[in-house]
């Protein structure tokens, strides 16, 4: 047991520290202190520059521009780029597709899409959650049918995280409606362009367009677009859901948003309800981080320990709970959610309420709070 | 003691639930009404006009109805139910209540009675930007020159303002002290915006912009005006437990129908008892608001001001737990606007945020704590 | 919607004060008002007491001792009870065999019983759960076997409130073992000094003797002590544990304790956490007392009001958190639990750890708090 | 950076583990030890003085082990698991750890050679009746006359006071500042009692008691009265650590043993998630106790009483918590003496009541916010 970081990771997290607060632009890393919103180039202008620095996807294969790291070092990379405000590479990207490609992609396939997929020179979108398969994924039921070389495609998705972006979506089909229902699925890779893929967008109750419903009508896929084996989409999704739980807890993001309560609060600090409050949070982020540590610190040998499955359920808690801070703060303030910029209002005040709304969705995606649960319950204590 | 609505009452929210149904059948009516200006529905004003229930806090003196708290608490309900836009409770409740409060008999003859006949509507200015709850004012300034006055400063938010064609401004005195006065809405600046649920706020600029004091000129009316706030968080919290109720009931019905995994989500016991929480938070709440609303009657300011701070309180920590809950029982669907659930959070925040939230009102209660044994509700 | 009670209910409210405050000792109610431990012969003290005003059983049918009151006044007369610290009469008899006999037994077991059962000349005690059969009562295993006019009776009960002091005790019973298990149940009042009939103490958390088993070896009991019809047993155990939700909240005695917190708390009610900690719990017994009142105003025709429930649930969670908060206020204090009375600690804080202990149960006993979440989630919300 | 044990510290785990189950192989052994004077197993202790394990925390030069903090930190998780009533905790690393940082080189190899080898059991009076976690004596008095030292005073509660042969006891001085003094037990007036978690405690009056002063006499020792109580807080936290693994355990399997309406109550969906809560509790717990034992070693008085805030905090908090629901989830049998479960509950508030309770450390916490823009762990 040691506290102190080895002389060789603490300057691995220097450097680190270094590449993001001067390679990325100021402007981007800005817009991400203050708790604005990304555009997309600016979004794949920063994934490009890490790429250049080969750090935009350093959990691949080292032979498609990953990193021989540890799992601390992976943890201190993410944990440094969020703290200087750099935005994480896009996660269907770098977390998603990107992985599952290397390990389960033809060699065709991986020369075709890797180094595009790093570079954000195609941007991913995910194609998995239906209207009646959310949490129930395995039930989904857009189809492929085989004709020729081809698939065709029909079927809706929805929640479709930024696919107004999107270039390409990976998406879960039904390939066999004969057997048991995880089964007959498979995963094809399918460009956005082709005729019969309709994008529409859904207003979040923020008034953001941040998810999409993706409609896909006698959409042709070409065969060689098939990831893996065919009705073999059931263990990607688990293989691609696994990595996506991995080191989810937005820590550093959290623990930023929190100094910034702070620094806005001005005489409100003074109230001790207040600072009791924030006293709290504080200590509750220490734990996570702590958690977080230790989770790295035991991982190491590549079987994630039980304790990760703590860092999604209590990371977007705080997540929500440091936005309710900010939001009580603010006061009479948040209301004016949609002011111009020429509001006399403080910009962060301004944001505070739709943050708040925004982020009741981290308890709901990417595996709702009550799947964790329920992992927590099953698989660590065997209940 | 008594915890039942009378006849009278009972018909009253008939009609007005009736009312409203006929605008707002589903959300996706309000949708379509806050997706344009003014931001709510101008005909069903005009309809709640014809009924009374615009005039309904004012006396028949003043062209009102001349009802109770009571009556006003079902309509603010109601009103909350269908998540109805309609400005109410800042023009009929915050706004109108200043005028007939502090007003001259003249000037309520005059404003009240338009505002309750729908000709007028009012927006309440109270607050600075940056401010938080307070009933001195220190965001706009007023001045008098030769019997002549005029005020200076910004108010922000102001509820419904940019629909307004006056403005019920609370501003600082010359020789200290807030009064309230009376802007037409063409002397000042106003900027009108979304606010987060989707309603309608603004900013207004008031520069030497021209004013009536409303009562007699110069006079301090802290108490009044800290009155008047009171008896709009206490309606607030009324509005609250109307989108509360039907937050809880659309997240059950949701329950019984949405399936996962093969069987309806009700089959899942960590689900339902959550749902169970939920009710218990709602219950309590409505007691708190009932007993609330009732203590305007008794028309003793401290008992009422005691009253608004503690169903301020109990209706904002049920309105986090409820709206949470709701979001979260619901999944994806309740993030969406096209969904009354998610929308319904969105209107109990801003509720909240705009009337005081739980820790205005527990630092308040917090430092009266010792004052008293214990509390009695009767 | 009217706040005030009316004249006639305000003067009721003002003759039970008047009755509790001047009719009961002092002794009894300072041991009440200061959180100590009643003796036996105080309880039936205190009960007699009451009785002698005809304001022990007020629930009961008129011809045998009750009231012809409203809810309201029940309520008024249990709210100033408890404020008065006057004991609650024995729930036992007042609430749970006393209105099962007045309702399911024979007129000679009315005669025999409700008398003497008003006045404490005999202690019920509760024979219901099982060690098997807890929240599940209905698969209790204690047996009646009929053997001439007798039952004779074996097996096991637990957590018996009090059953060191009881006479006689209730006792359900499976009289056939071949049907349906809610089906085959019976209710026995059976005399503890029978041969047979042993008490064994369970020793809680808290050092106290509060609960025991009962264990029935070939106990013989006469067969006109059988309540109600043969194997109605459950008829009847519904019967008596609805009788005992309503108005179970213990909405006067918390607010006392709360009281008794804050005059007791010293120059820590400067602590602006602790201040915060009092109003917030101040407020939420204001929710629970006017919902009580709901409550009882919207039952007058005899069918409970659907937010009953929340008063069992809400009102122990409160209670637990009113001894939570006395504890902390203790603080080192609260160790010197089972020091004598020649202890320099004060009184309330070393009762505070024993008693924040012994109120676990509170959420666990008379329903616990899964079976009313239970309640409300399938009678309430349907679900 | 390492959050893992070496062979060593895994070793001596499994060598204290084993030897608590030769005493406490259930909750019966534990309930009948500390039903009878002195409330501990005296041959028990006899063999973790063999073991090393009371010297673990002393130079070897003073007769112990010169172990670190994270050897210690083993020892006391492992006594909390199994509820062990031994006054580890006060005698050796309070107590023990008041003289090893104060006393003279010779006090040091006396009292702690032969606390090591288990000849004297000693016990920390610093609380005076009614006191709060404070460094500055104020319950009792030191007063010197020609060269001899007296005390005046009560202490309350002396953890394991009872059977201490010598106290080691904090003390207002005459010229202000607080002192260290050995009081042989037999010149004060020591009444034992149960504690609510059934160990033992004293009351302890001093009557001009002689005293000695360790280290120089006259001296203030404030600051490291104060460090002894952080790294006391922290081994507390870590005893606190065992006993809510062990309660997270039973409640587990309880909860897949136990069957109500004909299935195991992990059928009950409800119930599951509670569980999974409180594994989440305690793995965050866990982080923090293992982050703040590991401070110890850095030797910084200021980042050593921050950890001993924050684990204080969080642990208490978990406390509340786990102990709460082990009990819940259990239902009655949770409340009896006779089952480990509800007992751990009482042991955790004892720990928690004695050692600085949530409040005390979130105001201290609350009290710094300012001074640092985020909390960073590494």
């Amino acid at each position: 047991m040691q506290l102190e970081l080895s002389p060789a990771d603490a300057e691995f997290r220097g450097r680190m520290r270094d590449v993001f607060t001067t390679k990325v632009s100021p402007e981007i890393r800005d817009t991400v202190l203050e708790g604005r919103h990304l555009t997309r180039d600016q979004i794949v202008e920063a994934q490009r520059t890490l790429n250049a620095e080969g750090l935009a996807v350093p959990h691949w294969p080292v032979e498609w521009g990953g990193q021989d790291w540890t799992e601390l070092q992976r943890h201190l990379w993410h944990e440094e780029m969020q703290r200087a405000g750099v935005p994480i590479p896009l996660a269907f990207n770098a977390s998603m597709i990107g992985p599952v490609i290397a390990h389960f992609g033809t060699q065709e396939q991986k020369e075709r899409f890797l180094p595009a997929t790093a570079n954000l020179d195609i941007w991913w979108s995910q194609g998995f959650s239906e209207p009646d398969a959310g949490s129930d994924l395995a039930s989904l039921r857009t189809t492929a049918v085989r004709d020729g070389d081809d698939w065709v495609v029909n079927g809706q998705k929805t929640w479709t995280t930024l696919g107004q972006h999107g270039d390409w979506i990976f998406t879960l089909v039904r390939t066999d409606p004969e057997v048991k229902k995880q089964a007959g699925i498979s995963m094809l890779l399918i460009d956005m362009t082709t005729p019969g893929v309709e994008v529409r967008p859904i207003e979040l109750i923020d008034g953001g367009h941040e998810v999409n419903e993706v409609w896909f009508t006698d959409v042709r896929v070409p065969g060689d677009l098939l990831v893996g084996e065919l009705n073999g989409g059931w263990t990607i999704a688990k293989f691609l859901l696994g990595n996506e739980r991995v080191g989810v807890a937005p820590v550093g993001a959290t623990k930023r948003a929190l100094a910034a309560v702070k620094a806005n609060a001005g005489p409100l600090m003074d109230d001790p309800l207040v600072r009791a409050r924030v006293a709290e949070l504080e200590n509750e982020l220490l734990a996570l981080e702590l958690t977080a540590l230790r989770v790295v610190a035991h991982s190491s040998d590549g079987a994630p320990h039980p304790a990760s499955s703590v860092l999604k359920l209590r990371g977007t808690e705080l997540q929500q709970a440091v936005s309710e801070l900010a939001l009580d703060l603010a006061g009479p303030a948040s209301l004016a959610a949609r002011a111009g910029d020429d509001s006399p209002q403080e910009g962060w005040a301004r944001r505070s309420a739709p943050t708040y709304l925004n982020l009741r969705k981290a308890s709901i995606y990417g595996g709702s709070n009550e799947i964790q649960r329920q992992i927590i319950s099953r698989t660590i204590l065997g209940l | 003691m008594d915890f039942t609505y009378d006849d009278e009452q009972q018909a009253l929210r008939e009609a007005v639930r009736g009312l409203l149904a006929t605008t707002y059948a589903d959300h996706e009516a309000r949708r379509r009404t806050v997706a344009d200006d003014p931001g709510f529905d101008r005909a069903l004003w005009g309809r709640l006009a014809e009924m009374g229930v615009l005039g309904l806090p004012f006396s028949e003196a003043d062209g009102g109805v001349g009802a109770g708290p009571v009556e006003i608490g079902i309509v603010c309900q109601e009103l909350g139910r269908v998540l109805a836009p309609e400005p109410y409770l800042s023009a009929v409740v915050h706004a109108g209540g200043l005028v007939a409060a502090v007003g001259t008999a003249e000037q309520k003859a005059d404003l009240l009675g338009r505002l309750s006949a729908g000709e007028i509507v009012l927006a309440a200015a109270d607050t600075s930007p940056g401010g938080r709850w307070a009933s001195r004012a220190d965001g706009v300034r007023a001045s008098v020159s030769a019997g002549s006055w005029t005020l200076d400063g910004v108010a922000d938010p102001v509820m419904g303002g940019a629909s307004a064609d006056h403005l019920v401004v609370t501003a600082a005195l010359p020789d200290g002290g807030t009064g309230v006065f009376v802007v037409d809405a063409s002397a000042a600046a106003v900027t009108g915006y979304v606010a987060a649920d989707l309603t309608r706020a603004a900013s207004v600029r008031f520069e030497a912009s021209a004013a009536t004091p409303l009562g007699e000129p110069g006079r301090d009316l802290s108490p009044s005006i800290a009155t008047i706030s009171d008896l709009t968080r206490i309606m607030g919290a009324n509005q609250a437990l109307g989108v509360m109720q039907s937050q809880v009931r659309a997240t059950t019905d949701y329950l019984k129908s949405r399936k996962q995994f093969g069987v309806t989500l009700n089959t899942f016991q960590a689900l339902t008892f959550r749902a169970a929480d939920m009710y218990v938070s709602l219950e309590l709440a409505h007691s708190t608001v009932d007993w609330a609303t009732m203590t305007i009657a008794g028309g003793d300011r401290e008992v009422v001001a005691d009253a608004a701070d503690r169903v301020g309180l109990q209706v904002s920590r049920a309105a986090r737990h409820i709206g949470q809950e709701a979001i979260q029982l619901h999944g994806g669907i309740g993030m969406t606007a096209e969904y009354s659930v998610g929308v319904g959070t969105a209107h109990l925040t801003v509720l909240e945020q705009w009337l005081g939230n739980a820790g205005h009102h527990l630092t308040r209660l917090a430092a009266r704590v010792t004052d008293h044994e214990m509390v009695d509700a009767i």
